[in-house]
């Protein structure tokens, strides 16, 4: 069949890449060629349009020992331990199908941690959805919902936190990211770098069907006549197929078998093959005729193209055939030889004996397109707000409307849908600042955490992605664990628009300078660029995924409040920013201006503080200050508690509003009983700290001087209403 | 005198009551996993004739409607907005 | 106290409940479904989960594995049976108990700390707790609405043999602390002879303060006597 | 040559597969509370003449059989072993 201009540009690839090809291969592909270069070289497998900004962020640290490259980040909790992670984005199928989507989405992440010898521990997931009268939000945010929890509760990995967010910019675009966190022990990470020849290449878990042939599905047309009707792009997930098949993956990691190990992502067998070969320098022979199928006449082009899920790629050390294939037996899964490593640095497809495809393993790795794409800087918004023109709002009914809003009203509706307690070692769930989770059978704890500001990082980049690293961090410190590393993914727009690919060369930088100040490295992540439609992209969304480290619990710390007539002190100063603040946008929906600006040398102090304040026991509550500002953050800390605040007219600030909603960082309360003030007080001052006592808890009541009072139930109820509304 | 007449006329809508059944059942090429469970533990329990099973959704339906045309254009604009995704589902509606 | 948990693919409190019942001093095994033969055993136990993914019914396909035979005929030979959430489900498929779970009222996975009122402490799996003691116990489930016809429903309540009922924090039964719709808020029934137990909620995520609060530890002490 | 032997065989094979299919619902006075919820949703979407929704579940099986009457025994056998909880639910069973 003749590559026609028109299949090249269903392929995805633009012509001058079509040119790339042939230059490399020294002859045009066959169509099989074609299809494997266009999945490795399209932006999701080959990050042609990020790489180059990418390769700034900070990676390294003594924590660290795999950085971003292998299927997921891992780091070294002391001990024997290690903790491997990742957060990935699904979409594009989620909008589509939204309970296949998130749910392929959570599978997809899973089997990235469980390939690297890690049991899986956690989930996590930031999701975000259009405007919640937009006609469609309703039932993606059910579907979505469910699809992640239709997964993660049935495969019994605790999902344990998360962030949910409406907003119009994703009216046609949700996102979908799902995050997950394993437990291995150091001497037993696995890689996906082959090694050795004539190794066994073993194809393990489900069959492969003609799901998610992306470019296939048009050009398949032409050579495969009697398929009218069109293949499905949108996968179903198995997760009781991935429960066996990570039990069984994790049987045979055992002992020594595995050389290597890989999942079958995105490209399925093609990136998976290519990246084991890749990475050892080898070539790669596979027999296509060998792969097992779930439907007649699959042809080498769907076999290679396929994205079905479950399935996995392993190099076997000699001899270890038999007993590999026994332990997938045993699990009721596939477990067929279907090739081996060579010395020819080639990808050789072979069906029935003959040679269908041959490819150079570094024309589609190494040799992938990279791109500088051109970016334009973003100017500091200026804001045109008139404060004292706008109609003017009791605090009170400020605090309620932004309590009861859909983005600031409590989850529960979400988190009662997820099992957060399987495995049992869920010290705290989802509703604190992070969730907590016990090492199993020791007395180690990391803390996890999700987070992002799309209107921050719109407004302005630098300062967005900064600041939602900072944030991140902020949400470990509050639970008293120490900040270890981040996995991060990116939700942008068009690349190709240079506004757009400004905005995440900006986030970037501006993500690289927090980490390297706060030595939080990034040890893996993922981009989802196109997010939007034509015309119109999303606002930038990264999202960052932080895990930290608790050696020894002695009580876990949240933010409710525990007790009456304790002193309140906010930490960090409080200037009143109100631009692009969640006042402004619920109250006026006005967002405008600048985000709050970040000063690291602060953030890394008072977080520091706080974690000595939580280390000596002193502490009763924390929650850090975040979008809402100190009274909204108040109101959580009393949400669901028995007890309220008294809070002080403050001295200050004159303008009430400026001091009760402005979203200055790092900024945290602290819930201090008296008789610990002056250890605290201490610690403050000997690092030189800024801080205010603010006022007292009290029984009951939520409470500004002279302003307002109601009672908490109530509070409880404005804030518990929204989703059952909905 | 009110109560019997409301009766009446429930009785009488009852007789334009039309039923429908509708089958949504995955594409062709879609993964089936629960009827591949099914299939598989049939065949353990010693089915051997059986060749393949694939799992979908039933429901029935009650219109009330005196056209029939009208009431299965009604029924499969349901089946659009609701009860089948067709992006990987097709569905079938019976008169019952 | 030998103690056997039968492993389904795709069950996942297994783990869960071996620790517990680890940590109360049974001493446990595991027994794959492909087993057909069960070790000698005083408490068998059918952990939460999804085995075979729920597809079909919740436990159904369990139901027919080639163990069951032998949990049955240990449990006719007056064994005692532990049936946890999906083990419930499993129980209720294979007859050893009556009735069905259908989906929850709302028709969504539910997953929360519930109370549950202790009905009868009467028998081997409740004896250290007192009668209408209120426990407070976690809930993880998407298929907990208990229904058996109206015989039944006399039998279970004429013999006592509901074990737990859902109720509020003061103890007070009524159809707002139902969390999934079954009948007269049973949380969990024991079969006639009452060595068979089979329950929603998750007792052996109740035995570690840090984690939850220990109002499970007496369910299993109950049984060590 | 060996390849239209092999087609053949496949074509002879495919006139003893017999196609049934089965459905499954809830008896009729069990709660149908997944019904409920489509019904109301239908009808929030403004489909008024909509009265009852029962949602139940939806089998094709292929069986290898040269006897109807047989297949369609060996069918009913499935259904009380697995496909149906007899204690909820009611089938029915159909030649396709
Ligand atoms: N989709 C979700 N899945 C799980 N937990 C969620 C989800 N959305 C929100 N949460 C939880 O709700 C709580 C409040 O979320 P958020 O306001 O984003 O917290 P924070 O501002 O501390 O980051 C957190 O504990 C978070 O983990
Ligand atoms: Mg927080």
């Amino acid at each position: 069949m003749k590559i026609t201009k028109q299949i090249v540009e269903k392929h995805g690839l633009k012509i001058e890449e079509y040119a790339n090809i042939k230059k490399l291969l020294k002859r045009e592909p066959n169509l099989l060629e074609l299809g494997i270069f266009s999945a490795m070289w399209n932006e999701h497998c080959s990050y042609k349009s990020s790489r180059k900004h990418l390769k700034n962020l900070p990676t390294t640290g003594k924590q660290v020992i795999q950085g971003p490259g292998e299927n997921a980040g891992v780091i070294d909790i002391g001990g024997d331990d290690a903790i491997i992670f990742k957060i990935e984005s699904h979409n594009h199928p989620s909008y589509i199908e939204p309970y296949q989507g998130a749910a392929t989405g959570v599978g997809g992440i899973l089997r990235d941690v469980f390939t690297m010898g890690a049991r899986p521990i956690a989930l996590l997931n930031s999701i975000h959805f259009g405007s919640p009268d937009h006609s469609k939000t309703k039932s993606l945010l059910n579907g979505v919902v469910s699809g992640i929890g239709g997964y993660g509760n049935c495969i019994g990995i605790p999902t344990v936190a998360g962030e949910t967010k409406f907003n119009s910019t994703y009216n046609e675009n949700i996102l979908v990211n799902a995050m997950a966190v394993g437990h291995a022990k150091k001497d037993k990470i696995f890689y996906s770098k082959a090694k050795g020849l004539n190794k066994s290449v073993v194809y393990v878990g489900s069959k492969t069907g003609r799901d998610g042939i992306h470019g296939a599905s048009m050009a398949s047309a032409e050579f495969d006549e009697n398929s009218e009707e069109k293949k499905p792009t949108v996968q179903v997930g198995d997760p009781f197929t991935e429960k066996l098949l990570m039990e069984a993956c994790l049987e045979l990691m055992k002992d020594n078998s595995i050389i290597s190990i890989q999942d079958m992502g995105a490209a399925g067998l093609t990136s998976s093959s290519v990246e084991m070969a890749s990475k050892g320098e080898l070539g790669i022979e596979l027999y296509l005729d060998k792969v097992p199928c779930r439907e007649e006449n699959m042809t080498p082009y769907e076999m290679m193209l396929s994205e079905s899920q479950e399935r996995m790629l392993i190099i076997l050390e000699d001899g270890k055939e038999e007993h590999a294939k026994n332990i997938f037996k045993k699990w009721d899964l596939d477990f067929v030889v279907i090739g081996k490593t060579t010395n020819t640095n080639k990808l050789t497809l072979k069906y029935n004996n003959k040679i269908e495809g041959e490819i150079p393993i570094d024309s589609l790795a190494s040799k992938a397109p990279m791109y500088d794409r051109k970016w334009i800087k973003k100017k500091l918004p200026k804001s045109k707000i008139d404060f004292k023109s706008l109609k003017k709002v009791k605090i009170k009914d400020a605090l309620i409307k932004i309590l009861s809003s859909a983005n600031h009203s409590n989850k529960s509706w979400i988190t009662s849908q997820y099992d957060q307690m399987v495995m049992c070692d869920t010290v705290q769930k989802s509703g604190a600042d992070a969730a907590l989770i016990r090492i199993h059978g020791q007395e180690k704890i990391i803390a996890v955490s999700v987070d992002s500001s799309a209107n921050y990082c719109k407004a302005h980049p630098i300062t967005g992605g900064k600041q939602i690293v900072c944030e991140n961090w902020r949400n470990l410190v509050s639970v008293g664990a120490k900040p270890m590393a981040i996995t991060n993914c990116l939700n942008f727009g068009n690349p190709e628009d240079p506004k757009i690919m400004g905005e995440f060369a900006e986030c970037l930088i501006g993500i690289k300078e927090s980490c390297e100040f706060l030595n939080y490295p990034v040890v893996s992540g993922n981009v989802s660029f196109y997010n939007g439609t034509n015309k119109k992209n999303i606002s930038p969304t990264p999202v960052i995924g932080g895990i930290g480290l608790i050696q020894n619990l002695k009580k876990p710390m949240n933010h409710q409040f525990k007790k009456g007539n304790n002193n309140i002190l906010v930490i960090g100063k409080t200037f009143g920013h109100l631009e692009q603040s969640v006042f402004f946008e619920e109250i006026y929906s006005i967002l405008d201006g600048q985000p709050p600006e970040i000063n690291l040398i602060n953030e890394k102090n008072n977080g520091e503080s706080v974690l000595e304040i939580i280390k000596n026991d002193l502490a009763e509550s924390v929650h850090d200050v975040s979008s809402g500002g100190l009274l909204i953050a108040l109101a959580e800390m009393s949400i669901g508690s028995n007890f309220g605040v008294k809070i002080n007219k403050p001295k200050k600030l004159t303008n009430l509003f400026k001091y009760f909603f402005g979203e200055d960082q790092s900024r945290y309360i602290l819930e201090i009983n008296r008789e610990n003030m002056k250890k605290v007080e201490e610690i403050l001052k000997n690092n030189n700290i800024f801080y205010e006592n603010i006022g007292l808890t009290q029984k009951d009541y939520f409470e500004v001087e002279k302003e307002m009072k109601i009672n908490i139930k109530e509070l409880y109820k404005i804030n518990n209403q929204w989703y059952n509304n909905y | 005198m009110k109560l019997i007449s409301v009766k009446q006329l429930r009785l009488s809508l009852k007789k334009n009551k039309l039923k429908f059944s509708v089958t949504v059942t995955l594409k062709k090429d879609v993964l089936d996993p629960q009827g591949k469970v099914v299939q598989n533990t049939l065949q353990n329990l010693g089915m051997d004739s059986l060749k393949s099973v694939r799992q979908g959704k039933y429901f029935e339906l009650e219109v009330n409607d005196n056209n029939q045309t009208q009431a299965e254009k009604k029924v499969d604009d349901m089946c659009k907005k609701l009860l089948a995704n067709l992006i990987i589902e097709d569905y079938k509606i019976n008169k019952i | 106290m030998n103690s056997s948990v039968i492993v389904f693919p795709g069950s996942n409190c297994d783990r869960d409940i071996a620790v517990a019942l680890e940590k109360m001093q049974f001493k446990n095994q595991m027994v794959w479904h492909k087993e057909t033969k069960l070790p000698k055993s005083d408490l068998i136990v059918v952990p939460g989960g999804f085995s075979y993914g729920d597809y079909l019914r919740s436990g159904a396909i369990a139901g027919k594995s080639l163990i069951i035979n032998e949990v049955i005929k240990a449990a006719n030979e007056g064994c005692l049976v532990l049936g946890i959430c999906n083990g419930f489900q499993i129980l209720t498929e294979t007859g050893l108990l009556k009735g069905a779970l259908l989906r929850n009222k709302n028709l969504k996975f539910i997953n929360k700390d519930i109370n549950i009122k202790v009905i009868n402490n009467d028998t081997k799996f409740s004896n250290k707790y007192k009668k209408d003691q209120i426990l407070k116990i976690n809930i993880a489930h998407n298929e907990g609405n208990y229904i058996t016809n109206p015989n039944h429903l006399k039998e279970l309540i004429n013999e006592n043999l509901i074990a737990f009922k859902y109720c509020d924090k003061d103890g007070k039964i009524n159809e707002s602390c139902n969390p999934n719709g079954s009948v007269e808020n049973i949380a969990g029934i024991f079969n006639s002879k009452k060595n068979i137990l089979g329950m929603m909620p998750h007792p052996e995520r109740m035995v570690d303060n840090l984690i939850s609060n220990t109002d499970g530890v007496n369910l299993f002490s109950s049984l060590l006597k």
